[in-house]
Order: structure tokens, then sequence, then C-alpha cells
């Protein structure tokens, strides 16, 4: 607003949208996410605000639909100085062209590879991309000498479908040769057939790309099954939405996070502050440390908060401006956005874990290699 | 008009009907009796469509019906009364009188979405006929109320009147005068004698053994599928096989 | 050979889940006529209530017990909702009963919120002629071809079986006879409650449940208790037991991303060879 | 509805894009929409006699055929005109074989349809996967294009309009009449001279024509059509509305379509205010949401409209 | 045994019978006549307890039974079980009594009472009633489809209980004649309310009675 109001516009709070899943399917996904902005939100009010004034939160249900976003993103954009969106990531690319067509800096919280390909000034991603993944497990296995390895996915779901299209892509570069290739889909509740064509081919590791039920169904009837091929699971496993209900069954099965999630084995330093900025409160207040969810909502709210202060306005373009030229440390990890980045993360802020005492813990070789990153970063 | 061929047909392996013949001629009236579950009903619905015969010929109007599905047979001039009472729920008695004239007309889906004056003129005549027909039953009182809370009296009437609003050349009627009492029956014997008097071909099934005795010209006499009596009235009802069979001896 | 005998025999286990979930849809719709959208619900129950208990330390046994007595508690509810009040037509129960599966959510994301939960069961598995099965799948079966042993004999043989079948097959005339249609259907619905925590017992240890499980639980379930009319258990089982095999066959033979297409795509056949050779006059005698 | 009602709703329907903001204006648009595929729903459902829990598929075709037709360089009015044909089309052709099935079974197949369908358009490259379609052009005629939401929302009530004349054009006349007979008795019908099996499936066709529509018109407001847009749940819920609202009345469908949305945006709305507490969401949108739900079945058993409008008589005999 | 006073009983607004009063006596038999839509199916189904009555009282002594108008059977059951569940309350559960006296149902045992032909159903319907072993039985129409010599079983069957057991019997019949030939008493029913009742020697030649109830067809 170029307008009148300069006068009370000065007390007038920051307007935060937020559209997430708060029912429906991705219930427990959105609801993490809402926790974590919220607590982004009351650290930074209780700092002073940002540019002198509140920031206010304007949040909406997309109800895990698209349709329901679009709803939820006509009924609140003309309040909002700038959006945290949907975790669904249908609804995420639903609401996406609207706030492309109103100039509205917006956040997704959805890993769908389709945001940024191509880029859309606005629109910035805060999860690792599910490419990320598939990148950062082919560095892993070629590490760890395998050559060859079975892969399973979901057919019905983006994140998956991408992460298996990335790893059959890159596998070659990094010499490694997929024996079994095998689509399931989202419903499938057994999985004889998938481990009898792993137990009869030569992989050494069976990569296990999915998010939700399938992810703890697939491994404990992995664990029943008796194969001995390793389990190797994504990023989307990376909470206790999977660990709960896997109980001891978890135990020694790798699984991939983003650095956020392991922050304690971290050495010392700027990225292990940020970490535990939000993990120290986050679990006082909810009783459970926080998810990936959670992770990616802080580190969109921390990006937010970053640009608006660099923009030193709520104006819409310097906003965006401001995005991209983002370099901000995250639980998330590093972002550097750029005009041709709208991601800003790189695989090496993704850990390999192992899962010891129902934790993730970082094998050795992440270990290594975090450090590494971490130190880079400063 | 309608001649059956060596009809059968079973259920199970147990025949309701088995090797039927049979021929109606131009405006008669023909009874048809015999004991419960001898295969009458069963016949008609052969007649009709509604059951496939296993076995056996159909023609209809000199031409053979037996392959027809129902609507088909009734556009050719069929109507039933079923033995029971079949209204359509939800729709008033007026209503389900004009569905009857439904072989009879042509305007569609897109006339009536449209309006068209075929639609109209349609409409016209099914209401015309339709009011003609409620008046011949004694039902023009009733037009208007919902067809399912109908007194099983008026509902059998409510179905001749939906059959007559066909127009139809044959007439086959199940039971038409069960539950009906004194001065109902005799209206419905009064109008199935105005019908033959207007040349309406007519198969009758009824237990009443004198009702059709008056109406009938000639009663074929069924027995567990079979037919076991065909003739006139006065002489199948001394036919000792249909008084074992059927009539017993207190007729 | 084997390993066709490993894609059988799963698909056998899955179906016989699947027959579970329809167990309880065709009890409750045989008797009231009623279709039960809140069926996957008992299980979902069940399978949350199992988890709690099992992780207080309450022994097997004793949790799976009482997790059923709760499901058939919270069939006994459904049925209250849905049929307690007269002049309720089956169509309107349909609609409450999908209400009452919402309003299940609430009660589940506040006891035990929205995250899954899992149970555990019996742990490895089994070869059998070589090929692998996971133990809690055998006992899915075992309980299964129990149940439908059991409720086959119910339906078919006993009185009492009768007397509910009556009770939807024609509510006037069990009016008439004496039976009282309300009670008997919430009988019914106490014990699609009690088949669906059956259910959601058994399933737990194999895949996790959440508040919001029922969905996928029910379309199987749905299908393969249309399979059976909504009323006969043998058919039913036939129904899920096709579904469950036609889906690990065709994840076995390399359509794994085609699984529901091809298994619901073969019910459908089947109901419309079925259906072509029942005449609708017999459909609609009065 | 009465003489008076009829005037003063079309006015009504006509002010509100006008006054109405950009929020409400997406609730009405999409009520508009939902109450173009119930009245639909109601048709096959309150006077057919058929049940289809796959009504959703037919929106997703129509938006899909818009939305491709349109990328592909069609023109949009062109789009919209082909959404409901190719739905219909589509629904012949399933119909074919479905129609055969009566009752449970045929609710089975139709939500069965719907499921293999979103999956098929989940898997093909040319309906951009699970992804879906995106970057629809705005609706337009000539050098018009639809701008702001208040466009859409008139396109979407004059759609409405339209479906509901047809509809009661229908239900009134012969081929309404032979509809509502083969509801009740398929052989008492088909004894009349109804050919039954015909009938199905052009009242099967117009339904999913409806739907069609309503799925165009969606596909240019929100410029994105996915799978994931046509849940079947989507289904379920136009079943609800066509059932709360009341069967085999028209303004059942609207009424139905309103209630339901209006009372799960305004729980919605209530849910997440500021301040509200983090299991809101849960215990209003789901609880309360089914509270009223069972409440108005159990109470209402035969729907808003009947009831309300058998209120109102009763009243007027009164006085 | 049966005693109804002042009863109403209505369908929404519509009255369907107004303010009848009527007894029937133990071990009486007592027919009850009237047009079409006069009211006699709705007084059935209240003294059976399937519809309340808006006011007025019905006291029944003893275990009532009715044979239902349309039959109503349970189509999806076999025949033996139809007949079974008849004895719900009885706790009877042997049909054998009833195939004595219709020798039909015992071929048909097995078959499903939804596929019999119409006189077949009349008969289960009413030997589901018998199963009951009622002490008062209210018919609601006998004779319905049935071939004239099972009516004319049935009609004895039914004298021969009342003689035997005092079994009390209000019968609506289509067939006036077969009514007066079996009950004592008539009661006639016109638009929900009582118009006449007498013995049924009296009624029979009352000429108006006659003339709308035995007149007409039956030569
Ligand atoms: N769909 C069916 N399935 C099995 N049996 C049937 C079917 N329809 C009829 N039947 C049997 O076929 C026989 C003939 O039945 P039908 O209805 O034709 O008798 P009917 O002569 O009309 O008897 P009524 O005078 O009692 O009406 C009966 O024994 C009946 O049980
Ligand atoms: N369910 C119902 N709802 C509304 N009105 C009804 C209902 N059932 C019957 N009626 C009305 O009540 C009146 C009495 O009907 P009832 O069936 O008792 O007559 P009836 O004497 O048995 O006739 P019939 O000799 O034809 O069997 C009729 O006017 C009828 O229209
Ligand atoms: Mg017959
Ligand atoms: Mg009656």
């Amino acid at each position: 607003g170029d307008g009148g109001g300069g006068g009370s516009g000065a007390q007038d709070p920051i307007r935060v949208g937020l559209i997430v899943s708060l029912t429906g399917n991705y219930t427990p996904l959105g609801s993490e996410d809402k926790k974590a902005v919220e607590l982004a939100v009351e650290q930074v009010n209780a700092q002073g605000g940002l540019l002198g004034r509140r920031v206010e939160l304007i949040t909406r249900d997309d109800k895990t639909a698209p349709d329901q976003g679009i709803v939820a993103y006509n009924q609140i954009k003309g309040e909002i100085d700038a959006l945290i969106g949907p975790v669904f990531s249908n609804a995420a690319l639903a609401v996406e062209p609207l706030a492309q067509r109103d100039r509205m800096p917006y956040l997704s919280l959805a890993p769908a590879q389709e945001q940024v390909e191509p880029i859309k000034s606005y629109i910035f991603v805060t999860p690792a991309l599910s490419s990320m993944y598939a990148e950062r497990y082919l560095q892993y296995i070629q590490a760890e000498g395998i050559r060859t390895i079975a892969v399973a996915w979901d057919s019905k779901s983006a994140y998956s479908v991408s992460g298996h299209e990335s790893m059959v892509e890159l596998a070659a570069e990094y010499g490694v040769t997929i024996a079994v290739d095998e689509p399931y889909e989202t419903t499938t509740s057994d999985f004889s057939a998938l481990f009898q064509h792993v137990r009869d081919s030569q992989a050494e590791a069976l990569v296990f790309w999915g998010s939700g039920a399938p992810g703890v169904t697939a491994a404990k009837q992995y664990v029943a099954s008796g194969l001995e091929t390793p389990l190797f699971l994504t990023g989307s496993q990376a909470s206790t939405l999977w660990l709960e209900p896997m109980g001891k069954d978890a135990e020694g099965m790798i699984v991939q996070s983003a650095i956020g999630v392991v922050g304690e084995h971290l050495p010392a330093g700027r990225q292990k502050e940020v970490i535990e900025q939000m993990a120290a409160p986050f679990e006082q207040k909810h009783g459970y440390p926080p998810p990936q969810f959670a992770q990616d909502g802080y580190s969109a709210s921390l990006l937010l908060f970053e640009a608006i202060r660099k923009a030193g306005s709520t104006d819409k373009t310097k906003i965006q401006q401001a995005l991209e030229t983002m370099d901000l440390i995250t639980p998330n990890g590093r972002f550097r956005y750029s005009p041709t980045d709208h991601s800003g993360l790189s695989p090496e802020y993704i850990s390999i874990n192992t899962v010891r005492n129902g934790a993730f813990v970082p094998t050795e070789w992440a270990k290594e290699q975090l450090a590494k990153t971490v130190a880079e970063a400063g | 008009m309608l001649t059956v061929t060596g009809v059968s047909r079973s259920f199970g392996g147990v025949y309701a009907v088995r090797d039927v013949s049979l021929s109606v001629a131009d405006g008669e009236v023909c009874g048809v009796i015999g004991p419960n579950g001898a295969g009458k009903s069963t016949l008609f619905n052969l007649i009709t469509g509604h059951l496939a015969a296993d076995r056996g010929e159909i023609s209809f109007l000199g031409r053979r019906v037996d392959r027809l599905a129902p609507h088909r047979r009734a556009r050719l001039g069929m109507s039933i009364v079923f033995q029971a009472a079949r209204v359509f729920r939800g729709m008033t008695v007026r209503e389900n009188v004009m569905v009857g004239m439904h072989g009879r007309t042509n305007a569609g889906f897109v006339s009536a979405a449209l309006r068209l004056p075929r639609h109209r003129r349609d409409e016209r005549e099914i209401a015309a006929e339709a009011e003609r027909a409620l008046g011949r039953v004694g039902l023009s009182e009733w037009a208007d109320r919902p067809a399912d809370r109908l007194p099983i009296g008026q509902q059998r009437a409510l179905q001749l009147a939906r059959a007559l609003c066909a127009r139809p050349r044959l007439l086959l009627l199940d039971e038409p005068a069960s539950g009906l009492r004194g001065e109902e029956r005799e209206r419905l014997a009064a109008l199935v004698e105005e019908l033959r008097a207007g040349g309406l071909t007519i198969l009758l099934i009824e237990h009443d053994v004198a009702f059709v005795t008056r109406l009938a010209d000639r009663v074929v006499v069924l027995d567990l599928g079979q037919v076991i009596a065909d003739g006139p009235p006065a002489e199948v009802r001394a036919d000792p096989l249909v008084l074992a069979a059927y009539l017993g001896q207190a007729s | 050979m084997s390993a066709f005998l490993t894609y059988l025999l799963n698909g056998l286990a899955v179906g016989c889940a699947i027959a579970l979930v329809a167990s309880g849809l065709v009890v409750i719709h045989r008797v009231t006529g009623v279709v039960n959208f809140a069926q996957g619900t008992f299980a979902v129950v069940a399978g949350l209530c199992v988890s709690s208990l099992l992780g207080l330390g309450i022994p097997h046994g004793v949790s799976e017990l009482a997790a059923v007595a709760v499901a058939a508690f919270a069939g006994l509810l459904a049925g209250v909702a849905a049929i307690g009040r007269r002049d309720t037509t089956p169509l309107s129960s349909l609609i409450v009963t999908l209400g009452v599966g919402v309003l299940a959510y609430a009660v589940e994301i506040v006891l035990w919120g929205d995250q899954p939960r899992s149970a555990p069961g019996l742990a490895g598995s089994v070869t059998l002629a070589g090929a692998r099965i996971q133990t809690q799948h055998l006992l899915v079966i075992g309980v299964t071809a129990a149940t439908f042993v059991l409720l086959a004999l119910f339906f078919g043989r006993t009185y009492l079986g009768k007397a509910l079948t009556a009770c939807a097959s024609n509510p006037y005339a069990a009016r008439v006879v004496g039976i009282d249609v309300r009670r008997m259907g919430l009988l019914a619905f106490a014990l699609g409650g009690l088949l669906g925590g059956l259910a959601g017992v058994l399933v737990t240890p194999l895949r996790p449940i959440s508040f919001d499980t029922d969905v996928t639980l029910i379309v199987n379930g749905f299908a393969a208790a249309v399979f059976g009319a909504l009323t006969r258990p043998v058919v039913t089982l036939v129904g899920a037991l096709l579904l469950g095999v036609a889906e690990t066959m065709a994840a076995g033979y390399g359509y794994g991303s085609h699984q529901l297409e091809v298994a619901l795509g073969l019910m459908i056949v089947v109901m419309i060879v079925q259906a072509s050779r029942r005449s609708t006059l017999s459909q609609e005698v009065t | 509805m009465g003489r008076v009602a009829v005037p003063v709703v079309a006015v009504v329907t006509l002010a509100l894009p006008a006054v109405l903001d950009d929020s409400a204006l997406a609730v009405y648009i999409l009520l508009g929409l939902a109450a173009m595929v119930t009245v639909g729903v109601s048709l096959l459902m309150g006077y057919a006699g058929q049940v289809s829990l796959g009504q959703g598929a037919f929106y997703g075709i129509g938006a899909y055929t818009a939305a491709l037709l349109t990328l592909g360089g069609v023109p949009p009015l062109a789009g919209l005109v082909a959404a409901p044909v190719v739905a219909a089309a589509s629904a012949l052709v399933v119909g074919t074989p479905l129609l055969r099935l009566r009752g449970h079974h045929l609710a089975f197949a139709t939500l069965a349809m719907q499921l293999i369908l979103l999956s098929v358009a989940g898997q093909l490259e040319f309906t951009g996967g699970d992804i879906g379609l995106q970057g629809i052009p705005q609706f337009g005629v000539g050098s018009w294009e639809a701008g702001g939401a208040a466009a859409y929302a008139y396109l979407t009530w004059a759609g409405l309009a339209l479906v509901m004349l047809v509809t009661r054009n229908v239900i009134t006349s012969r081929p309404g009449r032979a509809l509502r007979a083969l509801a009740t008795s398929e052989t008492a019908a088909a004894s009349s001279g109804i050919p039954v099996g015909r009938y199905k499936l052009v009242v099967f066709a117009l339904s999913a024509a409806f739907a069609g529509l309503a799925g165009g018109i969606y596909c240019y407001y929100t410029g994105y059509v996915a799978p994931g847009s046509f849940p079947v749940l989507i289904s379920i819920q136009y079943i609800v509305m066509a059932v709360v609202g009341g069967l085999g009345t028209i303004w059942g469908a609207v009424v139905g379509a309103t209630a339901i949305t209006l009372l799960v945006q305004g729980l919605d709305g209530l849910a997440t205010l500021p301040g509200m507490p983090s299991y809101a969401p849960t215990v209003l949108s789901y609880a309360v949401y089914a509270l009223v739900l069972i409440g108005m079945v159990l109470f209402m058993p035969r729907g808003l409209v009947p009831a309300l409008s058998r209120r109102r008589k009763s009243l007027s005999e009164r006085v | 045994m049966i005693d109804v006073q002042d009863l109403v009983v209505s369908y929404g607004t519509a009255t369907a019978l107004e303010h009848i009063t009527l007894a029937v006596a133990e071990g009486e038999m007592v027919a009850l006549l009237g047009p079409n839509g006069a009211g006699k199916s709705t007084l059935a189904n209240t003294l059976a307890g399937l519809l309340k009555p808006a006011s007025g009282t019905v006291r029944i002594g003893g275990r009532p039974a009715l044979i239902p108008e349309g039959r109503q059977l349970f189509p999806d059951l076999s025949v033996a079980d139809n007949l079974a569940l008849g004895g719900w309350r009885s706790g009877r559960r042997d049909p054998s009594t009833v195939y004595d006296l219709l020798p039909r149902l015992a071929e048909l045992a097995g078959r499903k009472a939804g596929v019999l032909s119409g006189g077949e159903q009349q008969m289960v319907a009413f030997g589901r009633a018998m199963m009951s072993e009622p002490d008062a039985l209210v018919v609601d129409e006998l004779s319905l489809g049935l071939a004239p010599t099972v009516t004319a079983d049935l009609a004895a069957h039914l004298a021969g209980l009342n003689r035997s057991r005092g079994l009390t019997v209000l019968l609506i019949e289509q067939n006036a004649r077969l009514a007066f030939d079996l009950c004592d008493r008539a009661y006639v029913l016109e638009s929900g309310r009582l118009v006449t009742e007498g013995p049924c020697s009296e009624l029979a030649g009352d000429p108006r009675v006659a003339s709308a109830y035995l007149g007409g067809a039956i030569s």
C-alpha cells in the first residue's frame, strides 16, 4: 500500500496466513506444522515482533482437499501479507497459481517437485524435495559399497513417485543397478509379493518410498518376513508417526531424515543452536520432540520472518525479493534461495540414521558428512 | 389373436408350466382357473415376457413375440393386471394411471426438457386418457391421493385403470376381483362385460368360479402346470377331472 | 510355484481380514436393512483400545477381549442412534451411521490423538510348502474361518438367527408374529460392533491404525459384503477372498500399481455376470 | 416452493455476487456447484431410484474435459459445452454394463468406478498424473474474460438454474413419470411399455451431464484439476446433501447443498479463529458437524424441504 | 376377549377409525364387513398392536394372532422357517400340524416364501398364525386368492378350533356369504364408523346389507 494509511499502519500487526490440513487424511502432518508455526510466532512476538509490529497468524483448514485449499486461500488472501502453505501437495499445487497471480509470497510445506519446476517467482518450498532424498541415499549406498538395490514406491503418492524417478535417473551416476523396481498402492495392506521378489533377486538393499500407513505396514511385515536384505526408508518415516506404531520392530532399520531430527548428534554450532531453539520449547509444550513436519513449519516461519526483516516492510514484492536472496540456517538446514533455486536446500542436509532404542541415530557415515556440512555453513 | 404352443417353464427342476398350448380368438374372454400353484400366474408372466420360457412359442397378432422384451410386447398391445398389487409408490393415483399411456406416446427427454409442442400435445392426450380410465373404474374421486395409501380394493382398480389407459388389444387379468366386496365385484363384472362388448380380448384368472362362469366365453383349467380342460364354462364345471382337482364337492 | 503359493496364502489372509470387516456389515444389514458406514470405526476403536491396553502392560488375551467388548458397546451405541427412533428409513439410518463415523473421529482424536498406532501380535512367519506367511496372518485366517462357520450356523440353523433375519426381510411381518424388531436391530448392531472389533484387534498388528483408517477398511469390506448381497455370510467370504487374492496376485505378477483396479474391476464383472442370471421379477416379489 | 418464493430466490441469487466479498463468494460458488451435482443425484436417486456413489467421477470427467480442451487451445466456451457432453457420454459407456446392477450392487459399482477412474487419471501422462493440470486459463467468451469471482458466481448459478429447470421439466412429464415408476417396480413399468434399461441409462447420463457441467465451471474457477480434487468422499457428500435436503424434491438438493456447505464452512471458520484450542478443528469440524447431521436426519427423516413445507402448510391451515 | 372402547385411529391428519366400540366374547366368531377403504384393516392392525390408537382403549385377553392383509410373509426365508417363526410367542417350533391341515405346504417346505404363488402364500400366512396357538385370531381376508376347496377346508378348520378350543375369531372376509355361514354375529363398518351390528341371520335379511355384500356377481 502506497496509499494514505501510513499512520495507523505502524500499529497494525503483520498478518501471516497459514493453510494446512487440520482435518482429513493429512491431519497428523498439518497439526504438527500448525504447532510449530504458532511456536515461531510466539517466539518472535516475545522478542518484540517484526519491524516493531506484532505478528498475527490467520489459520485455515484445507481439509486435505485442493478445492478447500482454494476456498481457504480466497477467504484470507485480502488480509494477509504472506502465506505459509499446505502440506498436502495437491492442495499446495492448487493454491500456487492463485498466489502467484496475486503476487503473494508463499512458502510451501509440501515437498512436490512441480512447485519449483518451473520456478514461479512467488513460490518457495521448505521441505527437502524427494529428489534430494533420492540423491542422498545414492551417495550413502555408494559409500557402503552396495551395487544392486531394489526400489519400492507408492504409485499414488506424488512424493514417492518423484523420489523414485530421481533414483532411477541418478542410479547409474552412482554405479548402482536397480534389480527390482516395484510400484504399490497407498491402500496396499500386504507386501509379501514385494518381499518375495526381493528375496528372488540379487538386491543388497531395499529402498522403500512411501508415506503414511504403508511405511509402517511394509516395515512391520518386513520384520515378520525374515527377509535379510536391509530395508532403507526415506524421510517420510522420520517421525514418531512411524516410530511409535513400529515399536521394537524398528530397531536397526535405516531411515533418512532432515538434519533437524538429529540435532543432538551434531557438533556445537549455529545449526545445532537453531535446532535447539525450536526443539526444547516444542518438547516442553507438547511432550515429544518436534517431528519432521514441525521442523518444516518452523523453518518456513523463520525464513519468512527473516525476509520481512530484510525487506523492511510488508510490501509483497520486497518480501519476494528478500526471499530470493535468502541465506539462512533453519532447523531444516541452510537455505540459499536464488532466482534459479526456490527450494534452497541441498542433499547434504539430509541425515541417514539407524533406529536405536526408539530414536534416530545418524550412521557413522552421516555423522561425518553432517559435521562437514555444518562446519562449511559456519 | 394369441397362440401359445408347447410352452414350458421350470423353477429349479419343478415345472410351473408344462407344455401348455392354448389360443385365444379376437374378442374372446377366456377364463383361466386351477388350484393354487397350478401355474396360472406363471403362464401370464410368460405371455407378457416377465419370465422367459424354457421352451415353446408365443405368437401375438400373428407375430412371434417370445423373444421380445416385456415393454415391446406391451407396446404391441398386451396389458397385464398383476396378482400382487404393483402400484408406483410416491405417485398419485392419476400419475400412476398416466404411466399406462407410456407405450402409446413418444415425447422423450429432449422434448420434455425443452417443452416442445410435441410434449405438450402428448401431455394433453395422456391426461385426457387417464381421466377417462379413472372414470371407468370409479377412481375419479381418488385421483389426487398418493397411490400407496389406497385400500386394497382401490389399488386393484388403479391397476386396471393403468392397464386400460394403454388401450390394449389383449388384457390379462390376474385375480382382479380378489379383495373386492359384493358391490365392487359387481362393478368390475360390469366393466369387463362392457370391455368385451367393445371387442377387447381378455384372459382372466379367477378363483371365484361364479364370476368366471358369468364372464368367460371359454374356460381353461390348469393343474400342475398342464391344461386339464378347455371348453365352455358349463362344460368345464361338470368335468370330473376339474371337480377332483379344483372345485371339490363344494361347488 | 512357491512364489505362487506365497501370493495365494497371503492373498487369502488379506481376504480374511476384509471378510471380518464385511461380516459386521452383513450382520447389521441382514437384520436391519441398514448399510452401516460406521463399521470401519468399530475396528478402529478396537485397534486403538488394544494398543493402549497392551501399552499399559495388560496381558494379551485380556486386552484383546476388552477391546472387542468396547467395540461391541460402540456398535450398540451406533445402533441406538441409527435405528433407535421409529420411522427412520434405512437410507436415513445410513446417513446417521456416516455421522456416527465422523463423530467417532472427534472422540478418537481427543482420546488417542491423530497419530497412527499399532500393537504387537504373533511375531515371525511360518514356511508352508515353501511359501512364507506371517504367523499373525495364520491367526487371522483361523479366526475368520471360525467366525464364518459360526455365523453361517447361527443364521442358517438357529431359531434366533432366523428371527433376526426375519426382521429385515419384512419388519411389519416380524412385528405381526411378535418379534421386537428394534431390540433385534440393536442386538445386530452390537454383534456387528463385536465383529468389527475382532477385525480391528487382528489387523492392528499387521498395519497401523489411526482414526481415519476406517475408510480403507470399509471400502474393501463394502465390496465383499455387497458381493454377498449384504445378507449372505458365505458368499461374502468368497467375495473377500477373491478380492484379497486378486490384490496379491496383481502385486505378485507385476501389476502392483493396479491392484485396486484389478480387484475392484474383477468384483464388478462377477457381479454383473451374477445379475444377468437373475430375473427382475423374482427380485421384486412383494 | 410457492409462486412468491421463486422470484424472491431469483432476485437474492442475482444480488448476492454483487454484495459478497471474495471469501464469501468462494463459498457461494462451491455451494452452487455442489447443488448442481446434487440436483443430478436427487434426480437419479430420489426420482429414478438408482443409487450412484460415484457422481464425483463425472464431476471430475467434466473438469478434466474442459481443462484438457482449454489447455489444448480450444476456446473455453467450447470446453464448457464439452464438459457435460463428455460426462454424459462416459456415463452411457459405463452405465451400459453397470446399470444391470441394482441397489447396493450399483452403489458399490459406481463407487468402484470412481476409484478406478481416479487411479487411472493419477497414472496417465496427459492428465498430469497425481499432480494434475495446472494453469488452466480463465473462462471467457470471445474477448470477454471472467476476471473476478463474481463472474464465476453468475456462471455457476446460471448453470444451476438451467439444471433445475431441465430437471423440473423432465420430472413433471412423460419420461419423468416413467422414471418414478421404474423406481418402484421395474416389472410394472415394463408392462406399461417403458423401456426400463434405456430410461435408466438416459437418466444416468443426464445426471452425469449436470455433474460434468459443474466440473467444467469448477476447472475454470480454480484453474487446477487433479485426482485429489474428486475424492470418493465428495460423492458421498452429495448423497448426504440430497438426503438432508429431501430426496424427490428439486429444491431439496439446493437446500441440502446449502445447509451442508454453510455448516462445514461455518464450523471451519469458527475452529480456526485465533485463541481456539488446538483440538478445536477436530471437535468442531467433526463432532459438531456429525451431531448436526445426525440430528437433522433423525428429526427430519424426509429432509429439510419436506419438513419445512409441511410446517408451513400446517401453519397456514391453522390460520 | 376382544374389547374395544371408543377407539380413534388416524394416519397423520386423516382419521381412519372414529369412535369404534365393539366386543367379541370368548369363543365367539364375529365377522367384520364393510366396503373397500372402510377401515377394516386399520382396525385389525390396531387390535394386533401394530398401530397406536389416537384415543380409546383396546383390550385383548389371551394370546392374539393376526393374519394380515396381503400375506406379509418373510420372502427370503423358507416356508418351514416362516411357519416356525409364527411360533415366536407360543414357543412352538414344529409345523407338522400345519402340514396335516395344508399338505401343499409340506411339499413346499424348503421353498423360499417369496417365490410362492399367491394362494400358496395365503396358506403360509394362515399356517403361521396357527403356529402361535392363539386364543384370539384376527383374520384380514381368509379366502384371498385361495382355491374354493382350500377356502372350505380352512373355514372348517376355524370352526373346528372354535368348537374344540373355544378360539375367538374376528373375521374380515370378502366373501360375505362365507363370513355369514361361519360367524354368529357381524359388525358393519363404513368410512371409519360402525353402522350396523347384529346376528348374521338378521343382517343377511337386511336388504341394504344384502345388496352391498351378498348380491351381484355371485349368481
Ligand atoms: N420364481 C419362482 N421360483 C420358484 N418357484 C416359483 C417361482 N414362481 C413361481 N413358482 C412356483 O411355480 C408354481 C406356479 O406358480 P403360479 O404363481 O403360476 O401359480 P398360480 O396358478 O398363479 O397359483 P395361485 O392361484 O395361488 O396364484 C408354484 O408352485 C410356485 O411356487
Ligand atoms: N398408511 C396409511 N397412510 C394413510 N392412510 C392410510 C394408510 N393405510 C390406510 N389408509 C387409509 O385409511 C382408510 C382405511 O383403510 P383400510 O386399509 O383400513 O381399509 P379396509 O377397510 O381394510 O379396505 P379393503 O377392504 O380395501 O382392505 C383408507 O381411506 C385408506 O386410504
Ligand atoms: Mg397366481
Ligand atoms: Mg383391508
